[in-house]
This record gives structure tokens, C-alpha cells and sequence, in this order.
């Protein structure tokens, strides 16, 4: 009969408009700014970079500067240039740190890839996302103070990655450092070894040209044997990281010099 | 004791004071004038009376309409600006007003500018003569029904003018498009009360809705829509009329998804706000004519319901009628041009001029009684329904719901 | 009227609370009118990519832009006051969204919606896009992100709402429709190559920024 | 009736206008709906030739949002393009990703393992659901229903949209399949939420068809508009539910029965007329279907791991040599044509996009149609600008 | 379906005047082509298409592919006779050779009838400027309409007895050929935060003059709020 299908269309609007006034799902409207939908953990929005701890945070950026991110980044949109001097960072060892990291956030995508990429779990993605501004040159390109945020403040976004890349921190500073005692022991041996043959070859005990002591274990490096864990700095071209990078096989750097 | 109903009929009754308020108030401002101005000042009370009211009903109605199509989209609709989002409607006027008003250089200017103001003005014609209460009547005309329909007419010339004078390709189809929608759906219209007057035997409004006063056994009023013919005329005119306002799903002139924005495309702030004014109006109008022909005007449903004041009923059932039309519009995709008027000239004509004939019927049976009686209603109800199927099959002969195979 | 108002002569703001505390409401026109403007922002139905479908998002059930008096989407220039640009806008489609602005009666303004909008965003290397509308119109909010969450749009639009509420009919931050000069932007043309004129340098003034030769 | 003169060029289909000449069709009005239209579905142009309301001739007119893909595919590495493909058809991100990297896979004799497998098929599902939802929601728009229907389909969008954004991480831009597997395994209350959302989504159907498939005004709007001939539609190479509505049994998940589809028992919808009721009812009819899939998928879902340990990110480097692969994407068969000459960047990427080719008979089935129906058959095509365009 | 080899000879077999080729693809896939002549191109495809054994009604793909001049260095091993009698030694002897440049339109058919495929056809061009010239297939299948009319708009093959060869995706007045491998891109680069490469040498154009002059001491980074031009750096060495 004409009509009818009409009727039943009113009669799904009238089960909605009365829905409406008491059951949720016919009323999913989350007021934003008094009622805020919450973000699930794996949500992402744009990088930002991690420090060990929040009072000093420039101080203690886990970044070293290797530019593999800026070399992967899909738009380009990220921007380092080395420093000149090297500080320790929190396995103690003597690390380039970036003297600019800026990120355009007005070309950044949000897809995660420089996260993916880092072999340093320095840097993650945040979930700020109201950053609406009325300046375009100065607000959207943030420099590296703006970026820095602390671990704890990573824990509190990403609570279960943060635990397990934490995890997987400790787990390899810990094989770093039985490595750096293991090497440390076998060269002692071996300096026992040529002390304890003849006595007149001086053996030469100059410092280490490796830069800096390492801090806590190891005593004099030999220079003869290589530091233990070479410094993973991708100075390109040929140095193959020693360490392999936790997250992805081993990445030949000859590809395209910056 | 008896004073006790004395008093109750006394606030309740056709000359209670809620009834008069309105005539004394407007006679007692007269009176302060000279005799030959009286009239004047009286008519001029009622002209702003109706202007201000029927503009906060607008100002309500938008409000209305945004937060009733929340509703039907899940959603609670403008809730921000004050209390509940009832400050919505004073933000968009404010805005509107003080929007620039840009007029195309290859437009026509003094039809741009007219447009608007005509279709108001044939709009707000078009109050004069619907009784919203028990005495408040802004003019007494025995032919009123005649003059409402010859005011309501006029609408069509000034969205033709709108749509022509914007020098748009767009408001150009918009305009033609109008101008065959409004033409062909007056006809079902003024063929849908004929019967009425035919049965009332007047053309005025108070006397239509005399004719409907009194209720049979006891509870059903006597209003016209509780009669088959009457029923079914309610439903052409309610089809006609949303056609009229250009309503959903018959807002082919202002269609948003073909033509932009139709014949509305080049205007912009205030003469915008005027067009949706008009249309509202047109919407507010047709509604009391439809409650005046079919739904007994200002009178109550039931007896014991007598002492709320008539204008209150009046407003009742124009809020039930402005709801059925948003839920239409929340409902309903558009029909295309060609179905549009087909579904006027060959549905809804030969039906209107079917009910004639049971109108007829009726009027000539009125004297049946006991088992007659039953005779006479399901003969009445034969004559409606038969010819809607029998139509109705011929206006969808290619549309059906399909069966599919599956690989 | 939380800012103060310095250079309104006559009542101090202070002044004015306790007034206000005795029940009188001291406002001035032009303040009643940005209040009136600033909750009924009409957008325009326009969108040009990706982020048309998160302004899309914005405007259905769940965030329900309506609740700002903007779930009117106009889809004729000339009844919308607010152009949200939400998408890349190519070279090809320049010419037409200025000429759009211009078409909209004052005061209109402009979102930056995502960073295609912004500044030709992940597409900006290629040889199509332009790096950003605002090098032909003013933007009046930018809105990072590649889509921005229907949220962010929504955050944008009450900081729109802000700036309208607060704008200044006179003095040194006049809005932008109340000022001398010819608000009508020029639209450019279609070369061999690329847009003429690349950008409209009334409304492009990039800062310099060097950046150093890198190994 | 001898040509008045006016010539109109015959379209390339075939399908001819006869060109009436007497006094009341008078000269034709050219109506350009523009690269700004309330219903072309983002910039997409028609210059229409109308004869009253009447389309005599109608030239569709792209390039509003040529973003260079393909260019910018040549500039940067394999993995860096991923992100990109989200942005082609930025309804359906899961697919374009899930096509992209068969296409790679293809070119680098990458294996999947099967959990891998199982979990984009979940998300093509759950994908092509999206899809669907939004063009009844967009078509019932363009009809003129005043936006009801669509904030229905975006209230169940919305829910898909959190099951992506708690995997991926993003609603719409998810960039989460890498060559040779997955980026981030599926949880179990992940797993559990997208049970119970499939479970739902037919109840929703019935009550969404309801309110549609019976309306007559609906039905009188789209029965015989823009009906499409199978064999114009083969020649002109139309996929997807498109083709099937003209009748046309083809569907790469049974014909190229690529990763595990040949393991789920699903049926494949076709219609006889192939007009734009027949169009929407198959997506419809393929929603229910793709429901029955994703059951299957999420009950026999298989442990393991996402991704194949020897599969590289960084330095993804292939042999010298050409691959062409293929889905079938909720909008027709997306394709991704690579040859690499055994450098990082590929040397040609090329991408296959459903709506831009479904776009060849546009003029065809407007023809002799009325500018309201013009705008409805472009909905029933279901375009995606991003795709179109590229 | 029958294999590429059959499918030529049979093609040569009806073909007799026409060059069918194999070109083998070296990569996984394993997806082998035929490069057909351009005399007899548009009779091949009609054959492919309505032949009863392999019926290819479904053309779908239509790619372009550039490929420049290339500088081929072949080296060939030549002995060279001692002129002191002693034995002849391999010296490697270069030879540049200057590959001429093509421009190569590739396309893919499947069978929807007896859902079989891809058939791979690839269709040259004699050079990359004057005759750049290609037989439509739109023709025979309908699908390569707009596919077409993309590759000439973006690589500049001219397709003979194409029914509407316009540009498709970019403006009409645009002269050049994007897609090619040897197109230089208009340059608006004033604002660019984080360029690298090739972008930073565009962008270097917008530098003030001061800045270009490389030679002041380094200054403090970039990180002043204000942007104004930070005095010029020596480029760190890596």
C-alpha cells in the first residue's frame, strides 16, 4: 500500500527522537569541552622527544643526534644539526646531543615512523591535540626545549610501552655492562699474561684514544682492543653499529649520504 | 455553594475574563482616541499584536527545529548559547542584521530588493483572517477562507521574482522549479476544503468553526477531521500544504544538495533572514488554516476541558503541527521534479475531487440512523480508501523492493 | 569583557563589576554584537580532502558541532561567515577558493584546518600544491594535524568564538573586515608553470629563517 | 526531427541523445557544478549541458586535488610512501595499506605469517563496513534526507573508528601494515571489542533498512536512474559493487582469492539492473556478508607472531623488477603497479584507483537523466576525491 | 591460461609482419610482459580481446613510464698484445654509450569471462620528443579512456585515434609534463623550516645575501623565538 515504507521511516525516527531522552545509544554526544572522549593508548598525535628526568631535560635527552629519523621522516619535516661537544649521557657514555632538533608540526603526518626508526627510544608520540594557534611561523615549528618531556610524563601516556621499553633499556645496559667487566677482565688477563713474560718490554700504557674513560668498570682501555660497545653513532658511512638497534635488524648505513 | 461554580464559570466561560482580556485591553486604548481614529488605533493594536507574537513564535520555531532534528540525529542541538540554547535564535538575528549585504552587480536591483519584502508581506497577509481565539479575530470577513488562499497565491510571484532576479543559473532553475511546484499543488489545496465549505455552508472562519462546536456521544468533538472524507482531506491538505511552504521532502526550490541554495543562492544577512522568515510564516499559516478547517479552531477537545482559554488550544495544536512538519523533514529524502507534479496532478487532484463526492454522500445521509449509521461510515470509508489504493498502485507501478541472487 | 578596556573612555572595568554586582548589566552595542556574531558562526559546506571527513565527523552525532550554533553548513558563499579550509588546497584550486572569499560578506573569517591547509603539509614537494592558503587569504586560526580530531576543529572553532567575541571595532587591533583598504582579494591566474601571482604579498610575509649547508 | 544545428557530440559510449528540435527547446544552459558543490563528495567538477532539467551532455573535469602522489612516491623510500596511501582513499586507509604492501610483498617474495593474514582480513572487513555505512549515509544526503540517515551511518563509523584508533593509533590515517606483517599485535579486549561491534552491526542494519529500503520516496528516486549495461560496464573496466549490480560475477576475493579470503565461506551479491537502487542494495547485502567473514576471521584467529622476523624496515631494498598486486577495495579493485631498479625509492609507482576509472561512464548513465538524478548516480559511484585524483 | 610463449607465437603466427617480444621481469613476481610494435598494436589488442581461448575484455591498467637517456658504461675485457712479446694482458676498456631515451605505456588485461590474468602489454615510443606517439586502445577497451588521457597529461605520449586526448588532472594552460623524470618544479620555497637536500639548495635562493656569505662566525642556533636572521654557520663538518 502506498505509504507504508514512509510510515515505517517515521516510526524509526520517533523510536530515536523518544530514545533520545533516556537511552545512551540513541544520545552519543560527548560535550567536548566540559566531557572529553578518553584517548586510548596507542593514540598518537605529534613526536616528542624523551629525557630521562624532568628536572634538567635538556640535560639528559636520550636523542644523540644519529639523524636516522630525519633521514626516514615520510615529509621531511624534522630538522637536527649535531652538536660539537659530547656529554655523558645515562649509561655514562660520552654522546653527541642535538644542538637543534626542530619538528614543523604544520608538515608533520602523525604517522609514527620516526618512532618506529629510532634505535634509541628517544622519541615518542604524544596525545596533546588541542594546539590550535592564530601564529603560524612561530607556534607550529617547536625547537628542541619545546619538545623535551620527561620519562614520567611518557609513562603517564603510554603506561604499557613505556614499561616495556623501559624494560628492554635496562636489560640492554645491563648485557653492556657484563660485556664492558668481561672485556674489561679478559684484557686484564691478557695485560697479566705479557707482564708476566719478558720483563724488559715497557708496556706501552698510553690512555686510551677512545674518548673519555668509561665511567664506572672498565680501567685503562688497552688501546690494542676496540672499546667494547662501540659508540652507536651512525657516523656515516661505513660504521655498522655493533649493538644491534633494538627494535629492527641491523640497518646497513650506505644509503643515501645526508 | 453554588457561588464556587458561579466563579469557576465565571473564569470559564465564553465571556470569562482569560476570553476578553485581549478585546478589552484593545478597546480600552481606543477609547482614548477621537471616534474616527478608533478603528485605526484598534486595527493597528492587533497588526502589532500578531507581528510581535508570530515573530517570537519564529524566533521559538528555529530554535525548535534545530533542537527537534538533534533530537531525531541523536544529538542535543544548540545547547550553548544561554540556558538550554534558548538565546540561539536572538545570536543568529543579531547576526543577520549586521551581516553586509552583497548584491550582485548583474543582478536586477530593485526585484533583488523586493523579493524578500513581497514575500513577507503576502506572508503576514495571510494572519489577518485566522481566528486564534474564541473573539480574536483580526478582521471579521465572511468570505475569509477565499481571501486567505488569494494571499497565500501571491507567494509564488515573489520566489519567482527572488529566483529571477539574482541572475543565477542556479536561482534560475530554482525559480522555474518553484513556480511549477506552487501552481500545481494549490489546486490540491483549495480542492480540499471545497467540501467544507460545501458542509458548513460558509466561507467565513467563525462560521466554519460554529459548524464544529458540540461533541456526539459525549467525548468525540465534532470537528471535521473525525469524519472519512474529512480525514482524508486533512491528509491532502497536510501533502499540499508542505508542498505550499516548500517543506521537506518538497523543498525542491531550495533543494541544498542540487541547486546550492536554490533561489536563496544571492542573498545574503538580512533579506536572508526576511526569506526564512517568510517561509516560517507560511508554515505558521497554513497550520492555522489547517486547525481552522479541520481540528475546530480555539475549541477545546473535550467538555470538562472548556475553561482553558481558546487562544491556549489554538497554540496547542499549532505546536502539534509544527512538530509533525520538522519530523517530516527529519525523515523524508526530496522527490525529484517530474514525480513531484505527477504525484499532484495524478494523486492528489482525482482524489481531492473523489472526496467531493463523499463529502456528498455524507451530507446527503446526514438523516441516516442506528444500523444506517454504520452503513453510512463504511460506505463513506469505501469511497475514500478504494480509490487511494487503486491510485496509489497506479502512481508506484515501477517501484518495488527487489529480490537478489547470489553468486 | 574581561579584558580591560582601555580605550573605551568612561566606565573602568572595575567599575563595572560592581555594578554589575547591583544587578545593572553595563555592556556597549559593539560588545553585544561580537557576543551575537560569535555564537552563530555559519560555515561554509566546503571541504577539499581528508579533513572534510573529520569537519564531517565534527558536525555528526558524537561531537555535534551544532552545540555552538554551527551545524548550519550554508552551502551558498554568500550565508556563510566562516570559510574552514580543511584539506590541500592544489594550485588547480586556488583561483576558486579565493574567489569564494571573496564572495562572502563581511565579516567573514578563516580556519586553517590541518596541515595541508597550513602549509601544503605532507604533499608540500609536490609540483601541484600550494604550501598553504594563506598566501592568498588571511587565516584567522590554523589547526595543526594530519587530520586534526573532530575535537581539535571544535577547540578551534570557541578559540574563532573567542576572537570574535573580543574583537576591537577600533584602535590598533581593529578586525580585519573594519579596516580602510580594499578587502577584496586578488585572484590568481593560471601560468604555463605556476600561479600568477605566486602569493599575495599583502597577506604573505614568511619571517627568514637560515638554515645552515648540512654534510 | 532533423538536427537543429546544435550539435551535440555523441558521447563516447554510445548511448545517444536525439537531438529535438521544436520551439520549446529552446537554447541550452551550460551549468558548471563546480569544484564547490554541496554533493560532489570534495572537489569534483561536471560542466552539464541541460536542456530544461533534461542533461544533454555532461564532461566530469578532475585535477582539483592532484596531490602528486605518485611523484612523491618516486622521491621518498618504500616504507615512507605507506603513510602516504593512507591519504588515497582517506575513507579506507586499512586497505590502501593492505594493497600497497601485497603489492610490495609481490615485487620482494615477502611472506606473511598467518596471524598477520587473519588480522587484515579483520580490518579490510571492518574497512569495507565503514565504507559502506558512509555511502548509504552520503547517497540518502544527496536524496536530500536532511542529514538523518548519515548521522546514523557515522554513529556505527565512529565505533569502527575507535577500534582502529585503540590498534593503529589514528581514526583515519592508520599506517599500520608493514611489508611482511602487521605493526602492532591485536589484544585480546581488542579482539573482544571488535566481536562485539560485528555482533551489533546487523541489528543496526535491520533497523537501518527500515528507515531506507522501504521508502518509496527513495525507491521512486533510484529505481532506473542511471542504469549501466554489464557489458559497457566490463569494457569500461568498472569493479567493485558497482559491477556486481549490473550482474557481472567478479570479485577479486574469489577470483584472485588473495591472502587467506579462500578459507572463509562468504557469497557474493549481484543485482540485475545495475541501476543506483540495485548499487546501494549490494553494498548493503555485502555489509551483511562481510559480517559472516569477520565472525569466521575473529573465531579462528590463529596466535604467532604479526610479523616475519627477517622482514626489514629500514633500508628495504628490492631486486630490480616490475609487480602488479591487487585487492578488492570496498570501491573496486585497487591496485599498485612498482618496478624498482634495485634502489631504496621506487622507479615507477604507479597506483590503480577503483573510482577514477568507475568515473569512465559517468556520462553514459547521465545521459537524458535530470540534474537531480545526475547527483545521486555520482553518489551511487561512490568517489573518493583522494583516489580519483591521487 | 595458456603461457606468454604461446600466447606471442600464436600473435606472430597472425601477426606476421608485427615484432612481438618477451621482456622477462627479473623481480619476485615473476610477471612477464610482451612488447608489441606499434604498427600492428591496436589489431593485437582486438585479437587479445575477442579471442575465444583467452577473451581479455578487461583492460585494468593503463601506467606510463619514463625512461631518459641513460649513459650506459659497458666494459668490455679487449686483450691487448704485449709489445714486448710477453703475454697478451685483459685490459678493461670503457665504452660510453648513450642509451636513447623512450617513453613506455603498460598495460594490464584480465579476462572477466573466464576470470583469468594478467596479461602484461607494453607499447614504446620511437623517442621522448617529437614522435612520442602510441595507438590508443580506447578503442577496444572503454577503461583506457581516462587512463590515457592521464598518461598524456602527465608524460606527454600522444595517443593516435584517442577520442578526447585532453589534459585530465592538471590546468589546461600547463605546458610541461610533470611525471617526467627531468621536470624542474616551480620554485616557492621562501618559508621552509627543515629543509634537506635538494630542498635546502631551493630554498638557499631565498636567503638574504648576508646569509649566503658563509664566512661570519658561528652564532647561536636557530632557537631565538623571533626568527630574526640569525647570523650565518659554517656547515658542521660530519
Amino acid at each position: 500500500m502506498l505509504g507504508s515504507g514512509l510510515l515505517q521511516g517515521l516510526k524509526v525516527t520517533a523510536k530515536n527522537i523518544a530514545g533520545s531522552f533516556h537511552d545512551p545509544e540513541r544520545l552519543v554526544t560527548v560535550e567536548y569541552p566540559e566531557q572529553k572522549t578518553k584517548l586510548p593508548e596507542n593514540y598518537r598525535n605529534f613526536p616528542f622527544l624523551v629525557s630521562e628526568n624532568a628536572t634538567d631535560p635538556m640535560g639528559t635527552l636520550r636523542c644523540v643526534a644519529c639523524q636516522i629519523c630525519e633521514k626516514e621522516c615520510p615529509p621531511q619535516c624534522i630538522y637536527i644539526e649535531k652538536s660539537k661537544d659530547k656529554k655523558p649521557d645515562a649509561a655514562g657514555k660520552m654522546q653527541v646531543y642535538p644542538a637543534v632538533f626542530d619538528i614543523d608540526t604544520s608538515v608533520c603526518m602523525s604517522c609514527q615512523i620516526c618512532v618506529e626508526v629510532c634505535p634509541f627510544e628517544a622519541i615518542k608520540m604524544d596525545q596533546v591535540f588541542e594546539i590550535a594557534t592564530t601564529d603560524r611561523f612561530n607556534a607550529l615549528l617547536l625547537d628542541r626545549n619545546q619538545l623535551a618531556k620527561p620519562n614520567s610524563y611518557y609513562h603517564q601516556i603510554h603506561p604499557t610501552e613505556a614499561a616495556e621499553v623501559d624494560g628492554r633499556l635496562l636489560a640492554e645496559r645491563k648485557a653492556a655492562e657484563e660485556k664492558a667487566k668481561a672485556a674489561a677482565a679478559a684484557a686484564a688477563a691478557k695485560a697479566a699474561a705479557a707482564a708476566a713474560a719478558p720483563k724488559p718490554v715497557a708496556t706501552p700504557t698510553a690512555t686510551a684514544g677512545a674518548p673519555g674513560a668509561v665511567a664506572a668498570t672498565v680501567s685503562v682501555a688497552k688501546p690494542a682492543t676496540p672499546p667494547a660497545a662501540a659508540p652507536v653513532s651512525a657516523t656515516p658511512p661505513a660504521a655498522a653499529p655493533a649493538a644491534s638497534p633494538a627494535q629492527n635488524a641491523p640497518a646497513s648505513d650506505g644509503k643515501a649520504a645526508p | 455553594m453554588n457561588a464556587m461554580p458561579g466563579i469557576f464559570a465565571a473564569a470559564t466561560g465564553a465571556d470569562s475574563l482569560l476570553e476578553r482580556w485581549p478585546i478589552l485591553f484593545r478597546d480600552t486604548v481606543a477609547g482614548f482616541f477621537p471616534a474616527p481614529l478608533q478603528w485605526l488605533v484598534g486595527s493597528l493594536i492587533s497588526i502589532l499584536a500578531i507581528v510581535a507574537i508570530f515573530g517570537g513564535v519564529f524566533a521559538a520555531l528555529t530554535l525548535l527545529e534545530r533542537k527537534m532534528l538533534g533530537r531525531v540525529q541523536n544529538r542535543p542541538g544548540p545547547n550553548r548559547t544561554g540556558p538550554f540554547g534558548l538565546l540561539q535564535p536572538i545570536a543568529d538575528g543579531i547576526k543577520m542584521l549586521t551581516k553586509e549585504d552583497i548584491v550582485p552587480r548583474s543582478a536586477d536591483h530593485l526585484l533583488h530588493f523586493l523579493a524578500p519584502v513581497a514575500l513577507l508581506a503576502f506572508s503576514i497577509l495571510t494572519f489577518a483572517v485566522i481566528p486564534f481565539g474564541r473573539n480574536l479575530v483580526p478582521l471579521e470577513l465572511d468570505a475569509a477562507v477565499l481571501y486567505f488562499f488569494a494571499a497565500g497565491a501571491a507567494t509564488e510571484l515573489a520566489i519567482f521574482m527572488a529566483g529571477w532576479a539574482s541572475r543565477n543559473k542556479f536561482s534560475l532553475l530554482a525559480a522555474m522549479r518553484a513556480l511549477a511546484q506552487l501552481i500545481s499543488y494549490e489546486l490540491p489545496l483549495l480542492l480540499s476544503f471545497v467540501p467544507i465549505i460545501m458542509l458548513a455552508g460558509t466561507l467565513s472562519m467563525t462560521g466554519i468553526i460554529d459548524q464544529q462546536a458540540g461533541w456526539n456521544f459525549g467525548f468525540i468533538p465534532k470537528w471535521y477531521i473525525f469524519t472519512p472524507w474529512g480525514f482524508a482531506a486533512f491528509a491532502i491538505f497536510l501533502v499540499a500544504a508542505l508542498a505550499e511552504s516548500n517543506r521537506s521532502p518538497f523543498d525542491l526550490p531550495e533543494a541544498e544538495s542540487e541547486l546550492i541554495a536554490g533561489h536563496l543562492t544571492e542573498y545574503s544577512g538580512f533579506k536572508y533572514a526576511l526569506f526564512f522568515m517568510a517561509e516560517y510564516f507560511g508554515m505558521i499559516a497554513l497550520s492555522g488554516m489547517a486547525i481552522t478547517l479541520f481540528l475546530g479552531g480555539w475549541r477545546a477537545p473535550l467538555p470538562f476541558l472548556e475553561f482553558i482559554p481558546s487562544y491556549l488550544w489554538f497554540g496547542a495544536k499549532l505546536l502539534g503541527l509544527l512538530l509533525l512538519f520538522i519530523w517530516i523533514r527529519g525523515t523524508f529524502p526530496r522527490l525529484r521534479m517530474d514525480q513531484l507534479t505527477r504525484l499532484a496532478w495524478k494523486f492528489l487532484v482525482p482524489l481531492a475531487l473523489f472526496n467531493l463526492g463523499t463529502a456528498a454522500f455524507w451530507s446527503l445521509t446526514s438523516g441516516w440512523s442506528g444500523p444506517l449509521q454504520l452503513a453510512r461510515w463504511g460506505v463513506a470509508i469505501a469511497l475514500v480508501v478504494v480509490p487511494f489504493v487503486l491510485l496509489g498502485r497506479g502512481l508506484s507501478r515501477g517501484v518495488a523492493p527487489r529480490t537478489y541472487r547470489f553468486a | 569583557m574581561s579584558e580591560p578596556a582601555t580605550d573605551a573612555p568612561g566606565l573602568s572595568d572595575a567599575e563595572r563589576d560592581e555594578l554589575r554586582r547591583h544587578g545593572i548589566l553595563l555592556t556597549k552595542i559593539e560588545e553585544l554584537v561580537n557576543l551575537g556574531r560569535s555564537k552563530s558562526v555559519w560555515p561554509l559546506q566546503f571541504g577539499l580532502a581528508c579533513c572534510a571527513i573529520e569537519m564531517i565527523a565534527a558536525s555528526m552525532a558524537r561531537f555535534d558541532i551544532a552545540r555552538f550554533g554551527s551545524e548550519v553548513f550554508r552551502p551558498s558563499p554568500r550565508q556563510a561567515d566562516l570559510l574552514i579550509v580543511s584539506g590541500t588546497v592544489t594550485k588547480k584550486m586556488a583561483p576558486q577558493v579565493v574567489r569564494l572569499w571573496n564572495q562572502m560578506p563581511e565579516p567573514k573569517y578563516c580556519i586553517a584546518m590541518g596541515a595541508c591547509a597550513i602549509s601544503g603539509g605532507p604533499f608540500k614537494q609536490g609540483y601541484n600544491v600550494l604550501k598553504g592558503i594563506d598566501r592568498f587569504i588571511p587565516v584567522d586560526v590554523y589547526i595543526p594535524g594530519c587530520p586534526p580530531r573532530p575535537e581539535a576543529l571544535l577547540h578551534g572553532l570557541i578559540q574563532l568564538q573567542e576572537q570574535i567575541r573580543t574583537a576591537k571595532s577600533s584602535g590598533p587591533k581593529t578586525t580585519r573586515h573594519l579596516r580602510p583598504g580594499d578587502c577584496n582579494y586578488p585572484v590568481p591566474e593560471f601560468g604555463d608553470r605556476d600561479l600568477e601571482p605566486p602569493a599575495n604579498p599583502a597577506v604573505w610575509q614568511p619571517p627568514q629563517i637560515v638554515r645552515s649547508e648540512k654534510a | 526531427m532533423s538536427n537543429s544545428g546544435l550539435e551535440f557530440p555523441a558521447p563516447v559510449g554510445g548511448s545517444h541523445v536525439a537531438a529535438v528540435h521544436d520551439p520549446f527547446h529552446g537554447d541550452l544552459l551550460e551549468v558548471s557544478m563546480g569544484p564547490h558543490h554541496p554533493s560532489t563528495h570534495g572537489v569534483f567538477r561536471m560542466m552539464v549541458t541541460l536542456d530544461g532539467e533534461t542533461i544533454v551532455k555532461l564532461k566530469p573535469v578532475f585535477g582539483y586535488l592532484h596531490r602528486n602522489h605518485e611523484k612523491l612516491g618516486e622521491n621518498t623510500s618504500y616504507l615512507a610512501s605507506m603513510p602516504y596511501t593512507d591519504r588515497l582513499d582517506y575513507l579506507n586507509s586499512m586497505t590502501n595499506n593492505w594493497a600497497y604492501a601485497l603489492a610490495v610483498e609481490k615485487l620482494a617474495g615477502q611472506p606473511v605469517p598467518e596471524r598477520a593474514e587473519y588480522l587484515r582480513v579483520i580490518l579490510a572487513e571492518l574497512t569495507r563496513l565503514l565504507n559502506h555505512v558512509c555511502l548509504a549515509g552520503f547517497l540518502l544526503q544527496d536524496t536530500g534526507a536532511s542529514g538523518t540517515p548519515l548521522m546514523y551511518a557515522f554513529r556505527e563509523r565512529e565505533k569502527i573508528l575507535d577500534l582502529f584508533e585503540s590498534l593503529s593509533g589514528s581514526r583515519m590515517m592508520c599506517n599500520y601494515q608493514r611489508f611482511g606483517g602487521c605493526r602492532v599485535d591485536a589484544s585480546p579486549e581488542w579482539l573482544a571489542g571488535a566481536k562485539h561491534i560485528t555482533d551489533n552491526f546487523g541489528r543496526f542494519l535491520d533497523e537501518y533498512e527500515e528507515l531506507i529500503t522501504g521508502n518509496e520516496i527513495l525507491m521512486a528516486r533510484t529505481q532506473g536512474v542511471g542504469a549501466l549495461s554489464p557489458e559497457l560496464a566490463i569494457s569500461a573496466g568498472i569493479t567493485g559493487p558497482m559491477l556486481r549490480a549490473t550482474g557481472v560475477d567478479y570479485d577479486l576475493r574469489k577470483v584472485d582469492a588473495y591472502g587467506v579470503y579462500s578459507r572463509f565461506n562468504f557469497r557474493v551479491p549481484l543485482g540485475d539492473h545495475g541501476d543506483t537502487y540495485d548499487r546501494y542494495m549490494i553494498r548493503v547485502l555485502e555489509m551483511r556478508e562481510s559480517i559472516t567473514i569477520l565472525q569466521q576471521a575473529l573465531r579462528d584467529l590463529p596466535a604467532g607472531p604479526i610479523m616475519d622476523p627477517k622482514a626489514k624496515i629500514r633500508g628495504f631494498r628490492p631486486k630490480a623488477g616490475e609487480a602488479y598486486g591487487r585487492i578488492e577495495g570496498p570501491k573496486g579493485e585497487i591496485g599498485f603497479y612498482l618496478i624498482s631498479d634495485g634502489s631504496p625509492n621506487p622507479y615507477r609507482y604507479r597506483v590503480r584507483p577503483p573510482s577514477f576509472v568507475n568515473l569512465t561512464v559517468l556520462e553514459d548513465m547521465c545521459l537524458g537523466q535530470t540534474i537531480a538524478d545526475a547527483v545521486i548516480i555520482l553518489g551511487s559511484v561512490d568517489i573518493v576525491l583522494g583516489e580519483v585524483d591521487r | 591460461m595458456e603461457t606468454l610463449e604461446q600466447i606471442r607465437d600464436r600473435l606472430l603466427a597472425r601477426f606476421p609482419g608485427a615484432e612481438v617480444t618477451l621482456v622477462t621481469n627479473p623481480g619476485a613476481a615473476a610477471q612477464h610482459s610482451l612488447s608489441l610494435g606499434l604498427a600492428h598494436a591496436a589489431a593485437m589488442a582486438l585479437f587479445l580481446r575477442d579471442d575465444a581461448e583467452l577473451k581479455l575484455d578487461y583492460c585494468s591498467n593503463v601506467t606510463g613510464v619514463d625512461w631518459p637517456e641513460k649513459e650506459i658504461i659497458e666494459s668490455t675485457k679487449v686483450s691487448v698484445p704485449d709489445p714486448a712479446g710477453g703475454p697478451a694482458k685483459i685490459v678493461e676498456q670503457k665504452t660510453k654509450r648513450i642509451q636513447p631515451g623512450s617513453l613506455e605505456v603498460v598495460y594490464h588485461l584480465y579476462s572477466m569471462a573466464k576470470k583469468h590474468g594478467p596479461v602484461i602489454i607494453r607499447l614504446r615510443t620511437a623517442n621522448r620528443t617529437d614522435r612520442a606517439n602510441v595507438p590508443s586502445l580506447t578503442p577496444v577497451w572503454r577503461s583506457c579512456e581516462f587512463q590515457e588521457r592521464e598518461v598524456f597529461d602527465l608524460f606527454g605520449v600522444k595517443f593516435d585515434g584517442h577520442p578526447d586526448l585532453r589534459r585530465i588532472l592538471m590546468w589546461d594552460e600547463f605546458t610541461a609534463h610533470p611525471m617526467r623524470k627531468d621536470y624542474v618544479e616551480p620554485d616557492d620555497y621562501e618559508w621552509e623550516p627543515t629543509p634537506h637536500g635538494t630542498v635546502l639548495d631551493k630554498a638557499k635562493a631565498h636567503y638574504p645575501p648576508s646569509a649566503l656569505v658563509a664566512a661570519a662566525p658561528a652564532a647561536p642556533a636557530h632557537g631565538a623565538p623571533t626568527h630574526a636572521a640569525p647570523a650565518p654557520k659554517e656547515a658542521p663538518k660530519p
